[in-house]
């Protein structure tokens, strides 16, 4: 099938301003969709739904989340995990002390409190910009993992300061087994990745970016900088907080603090890098990417050189490929994943006649 | 052609994601959620390296365990949480029966996949960390936290000391410092200090650490002005060597220092240098060759070129021959579930977990396996999934560990009180049922 | 008072420290623009290929362990690795991210610390080392008969070695000719090179001087700590003292080092203990922060006027 | 030229502004009537476009006052000055670079723009209507700077003077009463030119929009403006017509002078 725009003219803005303007991009994403909902989960077995998807869905959110900040909004963050950290124990609080909260419920308050907190440490940004202001977001990132383990009411009093993730039931429906978990976060990822576009898209996004492209020229045709600053701040950390409180109910189960650490908040900053700053379903390619790298060369080093080579050095190398291949694809496509495919659609547009 | 090669590799790679491992059916498989790289390295490729070395042993020696060879396969964590869920899902069903026990050496992996053992019926072995109210056999069925939890450890420590003093009514009045590493694990220590401070009468001044530690001079000023009598050092990683420096240079004397068994490997005291002389530790195994079971290595493996370490020096070393203990038990529950289930053929997880239940490694048993003195004995029942509850502690002199006391349990009664009130609390929330072991 | 001068000083020598490994920081920042996050596991690879040669150059050499022949010989063979790691970082990662956005440079360089972890524990093992320097780690008597103050000598020699250290590089930036191209490049590469000035040059040799200066970190830390994976983290302790001192300014370097160092120290023994303590991980980040919320230009930035 | 203005809407009096040590500008006063083009001379460094960003808020002088629409103020910040119809360009063009010509333009409209993130998140009913409303706005923008044919294009990717035109264009889906133009015609070839001060007279004559440019090309100046404020050093040294200033001896000395 070809991938072309002609003959498909858009005769109102309304039509324009779909959020997938090509029709082929329409059909693609709407069986990409059919697929994930309704095929995989009959189809993937247990490894793949709980340790593959359910994880690169949510840290695919979570990057979005960053995304937002970094790639729309222009602020560097280092702290995505703390306000992960924020959401999900946020959400197991609210489901603890209120009775009978729905889980839905919860995550939008725990997301919530992960947005206001990331208002609090966005405040910097007003004043601070670059790498000034990445390292001020780590004053985030260890201040509130050490609010987390230090004060026991976060985690109700656990003498491992863990929480436990309280059984998800929606309506009479049992979260528990892998497919349900499974269908829970697509959902919950698909809606809001949805929604991201729409913002982006819009005059939120365009504001966003405004700030980010030129912060004096966009101040100059009216945009408050403390508001869409903050609001960014807000809305990345509200997607992260959700991602958070998905990563311990849907994923893990039990987690702590520690988790949440600033490895996760660098691994996310990763995903945005490598799957394409500002674009949102870069995210999610970087977040595979991400996800799977390290697993997928544990497992070719393993059955090819595994067995010649002493563990301790297999391992190693798998990190050096791993840093390697890093630096091979910044170096290759500095814009990130996205950015390739982006171009493989617009030369699938143009051809057989480049110009 | 270039594409047409990778996409092959791909798929050769993909092949091994999904099929199953092609070994005979008399085979025992365990996979190993392993870290080599990464902060905890040194550590993992110690302990894993013990383990492995164990089970190779038994394979050249005896040829398995009654008939069956032992068969593994590691998986690189790199100590995370989501690599070592990702190779937990990766390794279940691996093997002719799937994975026989998850061993993941980080009590962030262990939280992580705590749910999922239940699930898939595999037991989960944490030897020595983890979480501690789980050796509540009742609530915790799938969960084995063997030999200590850290309660009693820090009760066996307090015990110690109280045994130097000459006798638990000398604690009175005395002062405690308590070092730790301010995370969940640093904690755990909390409760039962404050608990055990209250019935001998002793004080505890906590002094927290932050992650990683590599700078300790505000505690250790902090200590020089409170002076207290002993100091316990709950520490992991870089936080160990760098406390035993700084005591020494703001002239705390080092053989008033305690550490736990994550402060008490050759690691830990090897960076330090002069300052570690005289440093005691809690382990639950003591470091040396000197064990027929460790001699039954080299013969069998080392002799053979087959060892897992690249340095055969650090066999031997403490966090090996943690390993060595690890391996023992795995292989002897694999023994207990065999009389059991009938010898000649592999567990599975469901076996596995009854064999470690039904665990019970006398004194006789240890000098059976060439491992008297090696590690304490063991017994664990439905509702204990402990065990002994031994340590031993042992003192560097500059050059090796030595044994300086026999094994010294916590105080059994206050910490198994402490470990049900706390399962009882996670089961209420997560709606368990305790199993009722009377009926086992 | 006694006491709290322990405090302040033991504070002000660890700053001094911190200083050390920001410096890496700064001379990478200030000739490329890169916010090299690799710079902690340099830290951790030269200590680790020093210690090392110091293992196997006896097997190799004949000479006598621990001797000072090896000591200088593994001492050069670390440096000319991490001049080699610097020209290699400069050819074959950076020169191909010419004019990237700052970010993607970032990235790679975490990409870079990867690859730099796995090589150096590849090559030398993963297991922890113990490195000798000779330096005794007791209290300076002096201080403790006279005035019952607990001094660490080690640290105060360690200081003093960083010290002559800064003085050294800032005579090479100063009065040399590579100095003199290293702060135009600093100023403005596009003029830097206008006039003649070979930038890619100037980068190897500033990632070669910071290689340098990550091997004086690494055996001071590591002689500290002991050589291990944790001296990668010792960039974390030098992360606040950057936003405080600037990311182009040496003495911002020493002077935000000094303050981080002394305040981190005072604050967890007089703050810590009403709030649980181990406020040390966050409360240089917080402080550091809240300093640019007043002060945004940091301690010796120029404050910066947008032209439109 | 008999045209007619309107009241003052914008009167600057003694501005003086420092950076640090340095006099930008010293005791500057003048006003613009509604609907003139006003413009602002003087050689480099002569702190013309410090009197725009003194005029819209960028820079906050530290003596004098400005009256605007008949209110006074000394301090006003940027966004303030955009929402009480005050719209400019750049000397150096300041165009979002990372996003295509519409999304630029559509930024100027956003102080118009009532719906929230809420709104846009879902895109239903009232965000879309206003998407597609002012969509319109911008297109008749668009039309007006016949820029049609690069609406989808990312800026970045667009020659210098059609980044020039969008950033007018920007300026003017603002619909301001007053636009500030720093060198809208810099670096721009004379077809280039002609057709830039063509869009300027258009938009003064059909929008009614007060205008204070900065201009180097002194013909471009003389042809197009109304009055003329000449600046050097900092200070004020002429102020009048073209035909004026063009003659005054102290004008000619400071830098008309040196042009011919």
């Amino acid at each position: 099938m070809f991938y072309r725009e002609a003959g498909q003219f858009k005769a109102s803005y309304q039509n324009d301003q779909q959020i997938f303007p090509i029709r082929q991009d329409q059909i693609g994403f709407i069986a990409l969709m059919g697929f994930l909902f309704l095929v995989v989960p009959f189809i993937a077995n247990q490894y793949w739904l709980q340790a593959v998807l359910i994880p690169v869905l949510i840290f695919g959110l979570a990057a979005l989340g960053l995304n937002i900040l970094t790639g729309y909004a222009g602020q560097l963050s280092l702290g995505s995990a703390a306000f992960m950290a924020v959401g999900a124990f946020g959400t197991y609080n609210f489901m603890l002390r209120i009775d009978g909260i729905p889980f839905l419920v919860a995550l939008l308050l725990g997301g919530l409190c992960a947005a206001a907190i990331g208002i609090l440490f966005g405040l910097p940004s007003l004043r601070i910009k670059g790498f000034y202001l990445a390292v001020a977001t780590l004053a985030a990132q260890f201040f509130i993992v050490w609010v987390l383990v230090k004060f026991g009411w976060f985690s109700n009093y656990s003498s491992s300061g863990v929480i436990t993730a309280q059984h998800v039931n929606i309506l009479g429906v049992d979260f528990r087994s892998p497919e349900m978990k499974y269908l829970l976060t697509l959902t919950v990822v698909v809606v809001m990745a949805l929604l991201a576009k729409n913002m982006v898209r819009s005059s939120t996004g365009r504001k966003w970016m405004a700030v980010r492209d030129m912060d004096v020229a966009a101040e100059v045709i009216g945009i408050r900088l403390m508001r869409t600053k903050l609001q960014a701040f807000a809305i990345s950390s509200f997607y992260c907080g959700v991602a958070g409180a998905l990563y311990a109910y849907m994923y893990l189960g039990t987690v702590e603090p520690e988790g949440f650490n600033l490895d996760m908040s660098f691994r996310i900053l990763f995903m945005i890098i490598i799957g394409g700053v500002g674009s949102i379903m870069g995210s999610f390619i970087g977040a595979a990417f991400i996800v799977l790298l390290p697993v997928f060369l544990n497992v070719a080093f393993h059955s090819t050189i595994g067995a010649y080579v002493p563990a301790d050095l297999a391992s190693n190398l798998e990190l050096i490929i791993f840093g390697a291949l890093i630096i091979f694809f910044l170096i290759v496509e500095p814009h990130g994943l996205a950015r390739l495919w982006q171009l493989t659609k617009e030369k699938l547009r143009l051809w057989p006649f480049p110009h | 052609m270039k594409f047409r090669k990778t996409l092959m590799a791909v798929a050769a790679v993909a092949t091994v994601f999904t099929a199953s491992y092609a070994v005979a059916q008399q085979e025992q498989y365990v996979g190993l959620p392993s870290y080599r790289v990464g902060p905890f390295g040194a550590s993992g490729a110690a302990l894993y390296g013990g383990w492995i070395d164990y089970m190779n042993m038994i394979n050249e020696r005896d040829g398995g365990v009654n008939g069956v060879k032992l068969t593994w396969e590691e998986c690189e964590t790199e100590y995370n949480n989501a690599r070592g869920v990702e190779c937990y899902e990766r390794m279940k069903n691996r093997g002719p029966t799937g994975n026989s026990v998850f061993q993941p050496l980080s009590t962030g992996i262990t939280y992580s996949v705590l749910d999922r053992v239940a699930e898939d019926k595999i037991p989960m072995v944490t030897i020595g960390y983890g979480r501690t109210d789980a050796a509540d056999g009742t609530v915790f069925p799938w969960v084995f936290p063997m030999i200590s939890t850290y309660w009693n450890q820090a009760s066996a420590i307090m015990n110690y000391i109280g045994q130097k003093e000459g006798g638990m009514e000398n604690l009175k009045g005395k002062k405690i410092g308590l070092l730790y590493h301010d995370s969940a694990y640093g904690a755990e220590s909390h409760a039962v200090m404050d608990r055990l401070a209250e019935m001998h009468g002793f004080s505890v001044q906590k002094i927290a650490v932050a992650s990683p530690g590599n700078e300790q001079q505000a505690q250790w000023l902090q200590i020089r002005r409170e002076r207290p009598d002993y100091v316990i050092l709950w520490g992991w990683g870089v936080m160990n060597p760098t406390a035993i420096r700084t005591a020494s240079r703001t002239g705390y004397p080092v053989d008033k220092i305690v550490g736990v068994w994550w402060s008490g490997a050759e690691e830990d005291v090897v960076p330090a240098g002069d300052a570690a002389k005289g440093y005691t530790a809690a382990g639950f195994n003591p470091a040396g060759t000197n064990f027929p079971v460790i001699q039954d290595i080299m013969t069998h493996v080392y002799a053979k070129n087959r060892g897992n370490m690249s340095d055969q020096s650090r066999v031997g070393s403490v966090l090996y021959n943690r390993g060595v203990v690890h391996g023992i038990i795995y292989v002897e529950a694999i023994r207990t579930a065999q009389e059991n289930f009938g010898t000649g053929r592999p567990m599975t997880g469901e076996e596995m977990r009854w064999g470690f239940e039904n665990l019970n490694i006398d004194e006789a048993r240890l000098a059976a396996l060439g491992a008297d003195g090696f590690m304490p004995n063991l017994q664990i029942t439905c509702e204990d999934h402990e065990g002994s509850g031994l340590l031993k502690f042992q003192q560097w002199d500059g050059e090796k560990w030595t044994v300086v006391s026999d094994w010294i349990s916590g105080d059994r009664e206050l910490v198994r009180s402490m470990i049900k009130d706390s399962a009882a609390a996670y089961a209420a929330e997560k709606g368990i049922t305790p199993r009722d072991c009377s009926a086992q | 008072m006694t006491f709290f001068l322990e405090v302040l000083i033991g504070g002000l020598l660890s700053g001094v420290l911190y200083a050390l490994v920001a410096l890496g920081f700064v001379l990478i920042f200030k000739a490329s623009g890169v916010f090299n996050f690799a710079q902690g596991a340099m830290v951790f690879f030269a200590a680790l290929t020093f210690v090392g040669f110091t293992e196997v150059l006896p097997g190799w050499t004949g000479l006598a362990p621990g001797s000072g022949a090896v000591f200088w010989l593994a001492f050069i063979l670390a440096l000319s690795s991490m001049i080699v790691l610097g020209i290699a970082t400069e050819r074959v990662v950076l020169r191909p991210l010419v004019n990237q956005a700052p970010i993607t440079l970032f990235m790679v360089t975490i990409g870079l610390t990867f690859f730099i972890e796995g090589v150096a524990q590849g090559i030398w093992g993963s297991h922890v080392r113990r490195l000798d320097l000779g330096i005794e780690d007791v209290p300076v008597m002096f201080l403790l008969d006279n005035f019952d103050m607990m001094i660490s000598q080690f640290d105060v020699i360690a200081a003093v070695l960083a010290l002559v250290m800064f003085v050294a590089l800032a005579v090479m930036f100063q009065y040399t000719k590579v100095g003199r191209a290293l702060r135009a490049v600093a100023d403005d590469h596009q003029a830097a090179l206008s006039v003649g000035i070979p930038l890619k040059h100037i980068w190897a040799i500033v990632w070669s001087v910071a290689g340098f200066v990550a091997l004086i970190a690494g055996l001071i830390w590591g002689a500290r700590n002991g050589v291990q994976f944790a001296l990668t983290f010792t960039a974390l302790k030098a992360l606040p003292v950057l936003i405080l001192g600037g990311f182009t300014s040496v003495p911002g370097a020493i002077i935000g080092g000094l303050i981080i160092g002394a305040s981190e120290k005072v604050a967890e023994v007089y703050l810590g203990p009403y709030v649980g303590g181990g406020i040390e991980g966050w409360f240089p980040y917080i402080l550091a922060m809240l300093f640019l919320l007043v002060r945004p230009e940091g301690l010796f930035g120029e404050k910066h006027i947008d032209r439109v | 030229m008999a045209r007619e203005f309107g009241d003052v809407i914008i009167d600057l009096q003694n501005i003086s502004l420092r950076f640090g040590g340095v006099k930008a500008l010293t005791d500057i006063s003048f006003n613009v009537r509604e609907h003139e083009i006003r413009a602002i001379i003087g050689p480099n460094g002569a702190g013309k476009s410090s009197m725009l960003n003194v005029i819209n808020g960028v820079y906050h002088p530290q003596e004098g006052k400005i009256i605007f629409h008949g209110q006074e103020r000394q301090k006003m910040e940027p966004y303030e000055a955009a929402s009480q119809g005050i719209a400019r360009t750049f000397q150096n063009i300041a165009l979002f670079k990372g996003m295509t010509v519409l999304d630029n333009i559509m930024t100027g409209r956003n102080l118009m723009m009532k719906t929230n993130f809420l709104h846009h998140a879902l895109f239903w009913g009232k965000a879309q209507r206003e998407e597609i409303e002012h969509r319109k706005k911008v297109e008749e923008v668009i039309e007006f700077l016949e820029i049609q044919s690069i609406r989808k294009t990312p800026v970045g990717r667009l020659p210098y003077g059609l980044q020039k035109r969008v950033e007018l264009a920007r300026a003017l889906a603002a619909e301001p009463n007053l636009l500030l133009l720093d060198e809208p015609m810099a670096g721009m070839n004379v077809e280039e030119k002609q057709d830039m001060c063509r869009f300027i007279l258009d938009v003064n004559d059909q929008f009614g929009t007060t205008i204070v440019l900065i201009e180097h090309d002194m013909g471009v100046v003389m042809d197009i403006s109304d009055r003329v404020v000449v600046l050097d050093y900092g200070k004020k040294i002429g102020d009048g017509p073209p035909d004026e200033v063009k003659n005054d001896p102290k004008v000619i000395d400071a830098y008309l002078g040196t042009s011919h």
